[in-house]
């Protein structure tokens, strides 16, 4: 809470990302290779299943199953503990990759302004 | 039999309002027939009667 | 037009022939067909809007919930007015009722007439009845200032309508309602033609400026003539105020900046007048004048919604500050006192009397399904549309409502009960009666207000 | 293609829905109708409402089963020139889970007030006016356009009036009606520009209409309004001294309308409205503020309460500002569910605390309590589950809503001076509650009671039973079983996880410490700033004293005797008065009936006009 | 001395019954005068004689409208019957189901009607002019 405050408007203020705005670096920098994400649920799936539109991310497949489960065992709701795991484990990688990019592109923000103070 | 003198001796007075609602009828029929001298007269409403129909609106 | 105007103008012979122990029962009961028999106008509007046409009347839908309001308040101001009159003698009672049946006539032929200068005969004759039921029937001395003061400041204003009336009438050629679209572009656009038109219905209307005949008046007449005076009279004001601001449209664009913000700073002083009045008809009187300010703003904005919020909060107001004044009267003539202070605590003695008070307060703040609350809000709609900076004077007036209402209630019925008063007469069916059939239209208005919304239901 | 099947399914499911609205409001309805004297109305108020609860299951059933919800548009109601008004109903997610909530605790309550109000005379028009509260409770919740939200919020508005001042004798009672009726008035104001706003720039009331057509428009003075309306109407901060002083009323009023219904209807609001709210961003940041400040500024004020019912009104305050700080996050649905497990414990509470002022003869004051642990088990074990409630302990139902809110609360990056408020009020919250349980429940009784204690009515045993269970299960059951709507957080160190059970055991460990040494509490309370919280932050002695004096001398002095008396009379009819008189005392002196001098000038003219004749001819 | 006594034995029971009862009622002490308790009305006030004679001495169901009790009914049920049934009751359902309050459906119709009229005719839907401007005939221009 507010950690990041700090470097956003007192120490570094200038190479500190605002989590809302797009990467600014390519890629693929950096990377041998790397593949694009694919979404496994398509969208005719997701549509039947009447997902609610900000839950439609890479890991709706995980929540159709979820659902389905729970339709399933209606009454007894501790049933489907097993596929709420997986879809929340799903989520949970994904926010760690998203934390990380976000680290990548501080980091690389910063190793940018050090080679132009170096070359300035 | 009740009879008719009392009755009319006592509650003569009511005669007052229905006789003035006939004739408050009559005069709203008397001023509607002298409003339809203006009938059919407008440059914009008027229109040619209908076959059979010798004054627009009764 | 006539199927209603003759059997009022039969009203008066048939009160002045009937025997004396029967006098008051005919009159009652033929008032009431009276009424029933005037809903008949909420016909649906025709082509031109104008319903049963006659050569110098006409109803349409501002006019037609007027007319039901004033045939509607007949039978309610002679159930009201049995009581304090059963101790004059024989010629003054039958007087009193002839000139309650005058004012209904003149009110009906104005609120119908298409012919201007006919509206405004009607509209000066309202005033003699009302002036010898203040001066005649008041409890107090003051009631002959009190008369003076409505004389003239009603006659002062109305003398510049006439001249301005002649005037259109020169230009014009023709003063009536009905082809008023063809000829308003001839009139003449000075402003002061306009301020002519308008000063006399502002002071009826009681702009707040021009209020100080209203208090007066209210708190020195009797039962019947505060009624009339707070449920129809004010809003003849109303009435013509729409009817000119039609003709004298164009005018009044650059017109209409000062009364719009006097009606407004109105509604808030009147408020905190109330707020700290002692005397519990002038604070009804009060509230009245605050509650017209808005359909002055309402009307003078001059948009459909204005006019239709304007007329919704006509008819609300009329019935429930007229029932207003009947509590209040119903209370006077138990204590004698108007004194707010010596009145406390009444609802250990009269529990129902308590419910009727409560709705008519919960009326008077606007409580949402009412028609009151209808109009309101049409009318702070209309304002806020007009310019955003209206809503502070709208919303605080709401509030200082709101507080001199609950005030009101909660110092007349809460409380504990002043150690003078130990046993008062106890309601009787008429009385309740009379304020039922207040509270019953307010509440069937609710299910349908297309009928007193004007030219836009 | 929608096979036939769905066709007919889709049918039954709406008639059935249109049918629960209007059964619900026809069984609570018709207690209020029936007159007669052979049922108690009493208990056929409460059964009323039990039935209602049960019937109110189907369309919360039908929302979890298959995630379904209706909005119904039945009447036109009237229509002013092209803007027409309709009554419409939406029973969604939050109608569908908030409706059983209120019924199941109503239920309760009502069972409760059999046994509060027993000796009172007139207690069936005290159940008439508590269920005229509940149907504007439903018609607020329920309501899709603006107008039928306002009946709902004027109706709830007014009877909170009429029940606050129950005991109209007192004349604290009736002010503090007359206070609350005010608060929520300017609160008002906010709806009143809503509406306005709505009006002319979407054209239509319609909630939905509403939403759609505010897409790309500057939303920031609608919801700024909006959160007006809420603040006045759930006592936030700048608008709360109603709230402490609304314990005028008996204490099922309390329990019902200013625990857990009534005062949720502002936040309820901001609910209904967050897609308006969320667009702007000074509005989010307002929300946040406020409540922070709220929860903070009430719960320092709890600390220092020494009258029961005030403290549990405080608190009631606090997780209020509790609530607009999660939507302040952007978390409406975490409000709503804190809504709803919140209404559980702290109606408990409140009727615990009920319970304990009955039995000992009227007496609010903790100082003169004590030892009611042996004297009323049944009682001090609720009052112990509804503080650990309250408190978030784990797995109780205020664990569900206030832990997952301090989540995300840790995890955001919105301004951290706010949380951190937030944050000190949750340790706050340990801290009072401790403070109850400590001097209600231990030491020695200090109370000279010579009646017996006792809690054998059922009635009151099964309320408060009912609620306990309610207060244990609810979260757990609702959160379970609903479908997960947002993906909740799950990437925090342990320690941000542990906050919250962290800050409420390190305030109820110093609470504890104080209370042991007693040594200590002296030196250390007695010159620690209480005044500021004693008095409520100095409120009611400067706003409740300067603002009336203010508003009425102002109407006194200005309005009625220097505009009205002097500047309106004497310009018009004195002003014409003198001068006429003048006039006339001038004419007054010819006509005084000189005959001779009137015969003289006569002929004079005379002459003069025929010598003028002789003369022009 | 007997009636001394007896005149002290009459005021005994009178005492012995001690002050008028003053009903208090157990619950709440703190709603001193509110819904429930009575207080007891002023003891000893003598009458003076002039005091209103209210109505409902002489005629227990009073209703208001005259002193004699057969005028009084029958002048309240005439009241109620015109009043009530007949103003309120027959005149709301008049209201209430007025066809076509402000010709709101028969606008509709005619709305309908004319656009399946003029997509027939392949007119445009809706054209500027409110009248169709043949029928106007404006006076020539002047000449001079």
């Amino acid at each position: 809470m507010g950690a990041h405050l700090v470097r956003r408007y007192i120490t570094d203020r200038d190479t500190e990302p605002i989590c809302t705005d797009k990467p600014s670096f390519d890629p693929l920098y950096g990377f041998s290779e790397r593949k694009e994400r694919e979404m496994v649920a398509t969208q005719e799936q997701m549509n039947m299943a009447q997902l609610p539109m900000d839950l439609r991310d890479y890991c709706a497949h995980y929540l159709i199953i979820f659902m389905k489960c729970r339709r399933d065992h209606w009454p007894n709701i501790s049933a489907c503990a097993h596929q709420k795991h997986d879809w929340e484990y799903c989520e949970h990688k994904d926010y760690v990759m998203r934390m990380k990019e976000y680290e990548r592109e501080r980091r690389l923000r910063v190793r940018k302004k050090r080679i132009e103070a170096e070359a300035a | 039999m009740v009879n008719f003198a009392a009755l009319v001796r006592d509650h003569w007075v009511h005669i007052f309002v229905p006789m003035g609602f006939v004739v408050g009828y009559y005069l709203d029929r008397l001023q509607d027939q002298k409003l339809t001298a203006y009938r059919n007269k407008s440059v914009l409403y008027a229109r040619e009667l209908k076959p059979g129909e010798e004054v627009t609106w009764k | 037009m006539m199927k209603i105007l003759t059997p009022t103008l039969m009203l008066i012979p048939l009160t002045w022939l009937s025997s004396f122990s029967h006098l008051w029962r005919p009159t009652l009961s033929y008032s009431f067909i009276i009424s029933t028999l005037s809903l008949t106008w909420i016909k649906n509007m025709s082509e031109t809007g104008w319903t049963s046409l006659g050569l110098y009347m006409a109803t349409d839908t501002l006019s037609t919930p007027l007319i039901i309001l004033t045939c509607w308040l007949l039978p309610l101001m002679i159930l009201a007015s049995q009581d304090h009159m059963k101790t004059e003698s024989q010629t003054r009672q039958r007087l009193y009722i002839t000139l309650l049946i005058f004012l209904q006539l003149f009110l009906i032929s104005a609120f119908s007439s298409t012919e201007l200068i006919m509206f405004y005969i009607m509209f000066e004759a309202t005033l003699i009845p009302t002036l010898m039921i203040i001066t005649r029937w008041g409890n107090q001395l003051e009631r002959l200032s009190a008369g003076t003061y409505l004389l003239f400041y009603t006659l002062i204003s109305s003398l510049p309508l006439l001249v301005a009336l002649l005037m259109i009438q020169t230009n014009t050629g023709s003063l009536s309602l009905t082809s008023a679209q063809f000829y308003f572009s001839l009139i003449p656009q000075h402003n002061f033609l306009w301020l002519a038109c308008f000063l006399a219905f502002l002071v009826k209307m009681p702009l707040y400026g021009l209020h100080l005949w209203l208090p007066k008046a209210h708190v020195e007449a009797p039962i019947a003539g505060s009624m009339i005076l707070a449920a129809v009279l004010l809003k003849l004001g109303g009435y013509g105020m729409t009817r000119i601001s039609t003709i004298v449209d164009p005018i009044s664009k650059n017109m209409t900046y000062p009364f719009i913000t006097l009606a407004l700073w109105g509604v808030i002083m009147t408020g905190l007048v109330c707020l700290q009045q002692m005397d519990l008809k002038s604070l009804i009187a009060y509230s009245s004048v605050g509650h017209m300010g808005l359909v002055v703003g309402g009307v003078l904005t001059q948009t459909s919604w204005g006019y239709s919020g304007a007329l919704i909060l006509m008819i609300a107001h009329g019935l429930t500050s007229s029932a207003l004044f009947c509590l209040a009267n119903i209370n006077y003539e138990r204590t004698h006192s108007r004194i707010m202070y010596l009145t406390r605590g009444l609802q250990i003695i009269f529990p129902l009397m308590a419910i009727w008070w409560l709705s008519f307060t919960l009326a008077n703040l606007a409580l949402p399904p009412l028609p009151n609350m209808m109009g309101e809000l049409t009318i702070i709609v209309c304002m806020f549309n007009w310019s955003w900076w209206t809503i502070i004077f709208t919303g605080l007036g709401t509030l200082i409502t709101a507080a001199y209402s609950l005030h009101m209630f909660t110092t007349t019925q809460r409380g504990a009960l002043p150690p003078h008063i130990t046993s008062l007469t106890p309601m009787n069916i008429k009385e309740h009666l009379l304020i039922i059939l207040h509270l019953l239209p307010l509440l069937l208005l609710i299910l349908k207000p297309e009928i007193i919304t004007c030219w836009s239901s | 293609m929608m096979g036939q099947s769905e066709h007919i399914a889709e049918i039954i499911i709406s008639s059935l829905m249109s049918m629960t609205l209007m059964l619900l409001m026809g069984i609570l309805g018709f207690p209020i109708i029936i007159n007669n004297t052979k049922y108690n109305k009493a208990i056929f108020t409460m059964k009323a409402v039990k039935l209602a609860f049960f019937w109110s299951l189907l369309p919360a059933g039908l929302l979890i089963i298959t995630g379904t919800d209706f909005t119904i548009n039945t009447w036109e109601w009237f229509h002013i020139s092209t803007f027409t008004i309709y009554t419409s109903v939406k029973i969604d997610y939050y109608a569908a889970v908030f409706l059983p909530v209120a019924l199941y605790v109503t239920w309760s309550i009502l069972q409760f007030a059999l046994w509060y109000m027993e000796k009172d005379h007139n207690i069936d028009q005290f159940f008439k006016y508590l269920l005229i509260f509940l149907i504007s409770m439903i018609i607020l919740v329920t309501a899709n356009n603006l107008f039928q939200l306002f009946i709902g919020w004027e109706g709830v508005g007014i009877m909170s009036f009429l029940l606050i001042s129950w005991w109209f004798g007192r004349p604290d009672a009736n002010s503090a009606a007359l206070q609350a009726v005010l608060y929520n008035r300017t609160g008002d104001l906010g709806l009143f520009v809503m509406m306005a706003w709505t009006m002319t720039s979407t054209n239509s009331w319609e909630l939905d209409d509403i939403f759609l057509h505010s897409q790309n428009q500057n939303m920031t003075m609608p919801a700024l309004a909006l959160i007006l309306a809420a603040a006045g109407k759930s006592a936030q901060f700048g608008l709360h001294p109603w709230l402490p002083s609304a314990m005028e009323g008996p204490t099922p009023v309390s329990a019902l309308l200013h625990s857990s219904t009534m005062v949720v209807a502002g936040i309820f609001l901001l609910i209904r409205f967050y897609p308006i709210i969320e667009q702007s961003k000074t509005a989010m940041t307002t929300c946040l503020w406020l409540g922070s400040l709220t929860t903070l500024f009430t719960a320092a004020c709890a600390l220092t309460q020494n009258d029961i019912k005030k403290i549990i009104a405080f608190s009631t305050s606090s997780q209020l500002g509790f609530m607009m700080v999660t939507i302040g996050l952007g978390q409406p649905r975490l409000a709503f569910l804190h809504i709803c497990t919140h209404a559980f414990f702290k109606a408990m509470l409140f009727m615990c605390s009920g319970v304990i002022i009955h039995s000992l003869k009227n007496e609010q004051d903790i100082r003169k309590m004590g030892g009611m642990y042996f004297l009323t088990p049944l009682t001090a074990s609720c009052i112990t589950l509804g503080s650990l409630a309250l408190t978030g302990t784990p797995f109780l139902s205020g664990f569900y809503s206030k832990d997952a809110i301090i989540e995300t609360l840790n995890s955001s990056h919105l301004n951290a001076c706010a949380l951190s408020m937030t944050l000190i009020a949750t340790s706050f919250t340990a801290v009072y509650s401790l403070r109850i349980l400590y001097y209600v429940l231990g030491g020695q009784p200090r109370f000279n009671s010579l009646s017996p204690i006792n809690e054998n009515d059922p009635n009151l045993n099964t309320s408060l039973m009912r609620l306990a269970v309610g207060s244990l299960i609810f979260g757990q059951l609702i959160t379970m079983s609903l479908p997960p709507k947002t993906t909740s957080v799950l990437t925090m160190t342990l320690t941000m996880k542990m906050t919250a059970i962290l800050v409420t055991l390190t305030g109820l460990t110093t609470a504890l410490l104080l209370t042991q040494s007693d040594s200590l509490h002296k030196k250390l309370w007695s010159h620690l700033p209480l005044h500021f919280t004693t008095l409520l932050g100095f409120f009611p002695l400067t706003i409740h004293r300067l603002l009336p004096k203010l508003t009425l001398q102002m109407g006194h002095l200005i309005s009625s005797q220097l505009i009205d008396q002097t500047w309106f009379k004497l310009l018009g009819p004195k002003a014409i008065l003198k001068s006429s008189m003048s006039l006339s005392k001038y004419i007054n002196t010819i006509q005084l009936g000189l005959i001779k001098l009137h015969l003289m000038s006569f002929t004079i003219a005379l002459l003069t006009t025929a010598f003028i004749y002789t003369i022009m001819t | 001395m007997l009636t001394r006594l007896s005149r002290f034995g009459l005021s005994l029971p009178r005492t012995l019954v001690g002050p008028p009862a003053r009903f208090v009622s157990q619950s709440k002490p703190n709603e001193n005068v509110g819904s429930t308790a009575m207080t007891e009305l002023r003891p000893g006030q003598p009458m003076t004689g002039h005091e209103e004679v209210s109505e409902y001495t002489k005629n227990p169901d009073y209703y208001g409208f005259s002193s004699d009790p057969d005028v009084d009914k029958s002048n309240m049920k005439l009241a109620f019957f015109f009043g009530v049934s007949m103003a309120l009751v027959l005149g709301s359902t008049f209201v209430a189901y007025i066809p076509d309050y402000g010709m709101r459906e028969w606008a509709r119709r005619e709305a309908e009607r004319l656009i399946v009229q003029r997509e027939k005719a392949g007119l445009p839907l809706m054209d500027e002019n409110y009248y169709d401007p043949s029928k106007i005939i404006l006076p020539p221009p002047k000449e001079e």
